[in-house]
């Protein structure tokens, strides 16, 4: 029977593998962020997967906190992302 | 006994989710399909937590428990409709098929 | 319970999550895209409790599917209709790029199995719990990031507050949206005080169950930018110039306890133990209005109007 | 009682897969904006049963967040519309 932390971090490599894919294929600039978000999400999914020892074990904590930054992180930046592209825009219009 | 009343309703409330899912496979269009997701996912829910509910111990999760159902019944109430409403201005043909109070 | 018997529900859920990341990154429409990306988050949340991680489980819902959901939405909102579909790469591309992914995706699938053997419940995390007595809360995911690694979680609101930063100097605001009809003016009129409980119940919580500053200081944030939604942006918020005072408020407080700690015991940061179950407290109070403030900040897009007329040159 | 919520769990899953997988066949932007709604309400049952199965009473926390921001979600998807017709 597999064991679910090496299937989850199977598929966390693999979105990890798609976002990559996605980043460099697509042109658009809001497309390559998302990807850059799935690649995120493939990551703590890594790590979210080593952490888990069975439904009856404490998970352990650390990689857990990683996440909790990283999610916070991801989504400045993505803030940060947004408004560039907003101003790129805004200074191409004039 | 207790285990066998939860699981009843647990099961039950399944049945409506599953009732809801066919629907969404099913029916043609999207009012219809929303009428499904909401109605039969409310019953489903309703069901499944009290459920869940018999087999806590803790009043202040029964009360959290009890919250999230309202929640959500209230949610999806308000949220469908904005959701159809969203269906009429993207399609107006669907608004001809209204009764006339509707419109 | 018997190891392995949840696994049919990982696998639809790890199908369901490959057909929608999938639909994220290569939907013809980018509005699309930009749905099944919120929805992936959405079951990458149910994913996340179903790994015993109902930290992140609550954060990835709050932030990474929510407010990363506005955030897109509302770029989508500024676009011009035409930018909606740029090119793609040549198909030639497409498939050169995949072949050279997916070496790399089998290269560190074949490290992860190779180590996945060796892999056990860590000395580190052996470590937090031996010492969680010390730390002042019973949460260890809180413990870790407040008092152990108290460094990583001062930089991370250091990051949100650069982040602040740079979009306020990128251009103003985006303007306010209409009114919202009546029926979703209602239903925004009793989100918001329950975003606010919730959100004030998970930072209490948070000392020994999960929760904790990031998820409260999300959904306080999600509960202003559902205000902004509805039109109104001014709604009973605290003013901008106060906003951006939160904003900077938590990493002060942080540094000035880190500064204390110092010189008390030495270190950085090294919480006295009898101190820091309260300490915490005072921080994680903080550090939930900064990443409020942040958050809702960011997500405004630039800096206030008010600026525009000071500096002279009004960019419209 | 174990397994039976096991068999609950995995059908409750099968039920929110099918769900959103037929609703992805759908080309009106009105039917993903569903799929938010559909995952609140499964998602919600969902976690319920996860609580009660990992033993873990925090799920009941993430269920009303997940409760609570699926409406979110919802009312960004139908703002941004209206907003998009009059600009």
């Amino acid at each position: 029977m597999p064991d679910p932390a090496t299937l989850y971090g199977l598929l966390g490599i693999v979105l990890a593998g798609l976002g990559v894919h996605a980043a460099i294929v697509q042109r658009d600039s809001i497309r390559r962020l998302l990807a850059i978000n799935v690649m995120g999400v493939g990551v703590f999914l890594v790590l979210i997967a080593t952490a888990y020892f069975g439904p009856d074990q404490d998970p352990d904590p650390i990689p857990h906190a990683l996440v909790l930054t990283g999610i916070v992180v991801a989504v400045a930046a993505t803030a940060l992302a947004l408004a560039l592209l907003r101003a790129f825009e805004r200074s191409e219009d004039e | 006994m207790l285990d066998a009343l939860s699981l009843l309703l647990i099961f039950s409330g399944l049945a409506f989710y599953l009732a809801g899912t066919i629907g969404v496979l099913r029916l043609p269009d999207t009012l219809c399909r929303l009428h499904a997701v909401t109605k039969a996912d409310n019953l489903g829910l309703g069901l499944l937590a009290s459920g869940v509910l018999l087999q806590l111990s803790d009043p202040l999760q029964m009360l959290k428990l009890l919250l999230i159902w309202l929640l959500v019944l209230a949610a999806s109430a308000t949220g469908g409709q904005l959701i159809a409403r969203h269906a009429l201005d993207e399609r107006p043909d669907q608004r001809a098929e209204l009764p006339e109070d509707a419109k | 319970m018997t190891p392995g018997a949840l696994l049919y529900l990982d696998l639809l859920m790890m199908g369901l999550m490959l057909v929608l990341a999938v639909g994220a990154l290569y939907a013809r429409s980018l509005r699309h895209a930009v749905i099944l990306f919120i929805v992936f988050g959405l079951v990458v949340a149910l994913v996340w409790a179903r790994l015993r991680a109902p930290d992140i489980a609550l954060a990835e819902a709050a932030i990474g599917s929510g407010l990363a959901g506005a955030l897109l939405l509302a770029a989508l909102r500024d676009r011009r209709r035409g930018a909606e579909s740029a090119p793609r790469s040549p198909a030639w591309q497409v498939v050169a790029v995949g072949a050279v992914v997916a070496g790399l995706v089998l290269l560190l699938a074949w490290a992860f199995l190779d180590l996945q053997g060796e892999r056990a419940n860590g000395p580190l995390a052996d470590t937090v719990r031996a010492n969680l007595d010390v730390s002042g809360v019973s949460n260890p995911v809180t413990a870790v990031l407040l008092n152990f690694r108290a460094y990583d979680t001062l930089l991370e609101l250091t990051v949100l507050l650069a982040a602040l930063l740079g979009v306020m100097s990128l251009g103003p605001q985006r303007p306010p949206m209409d009114a919202a009809e009546p029926m979703a003016a209602g239903l925004i009129g009793w989100l918001i005080p329950l975003l606010i409980v919730a959100g004030s119940y998970l930072l209490w919580v948070g000392a020994h169950a999960p929760g904790g500053a990031f998820q409260a200081g999300a959904l306080l944030a999600a509960a202003a930018v559902l205000a902004d939604l509805g039109g109104r942006r001014e709604f009973r918020l605290p003013g901008q110039t106060w906003l951006r005072l939160l904003a900077v408020a938590g990493c002060a407080v942080f540094t000035l306890v880190g500064l204390a700690a110092l010189i008390g015991s030495g270190v950085l940061l090294q919480l006295p133990p009898d101190w820091a179950g309260s300490l915490i407290l005072l921080i994680e109070l903080f550090a939930t209005a900064s990443i409020a403030s942040a958050l809702f900040l960011v997500y405004l897009g630039g800096h206030p109007p008010s600026w525009n007329s000071r500096e002279g040159h009004p960019d419209a | 009682m174990t397994e039976m919520l096991i068999i609950a769990v995995i059908l409750l899953g099968a039920s929110l897969a099918l769900a959103l997988l037929g609703m992805l066949r759908q080309r009106a932007p009105a039917d993903r904006i569903l799929i938010a709604q559909l995952l609140g309400s499964n998602g919600v049952g969902l976690l319920l049963l996860l609580s009660l199965l990992q033993q873990q009473s925090a799920l009941l926390d993430v269920a009303l967040v997940l409760a609570v921001l699926s409406v979110v979600v919802v009312i960004a998807f139908t703002r941004g519309r209206k907003e998009q017709h009059n600009a």
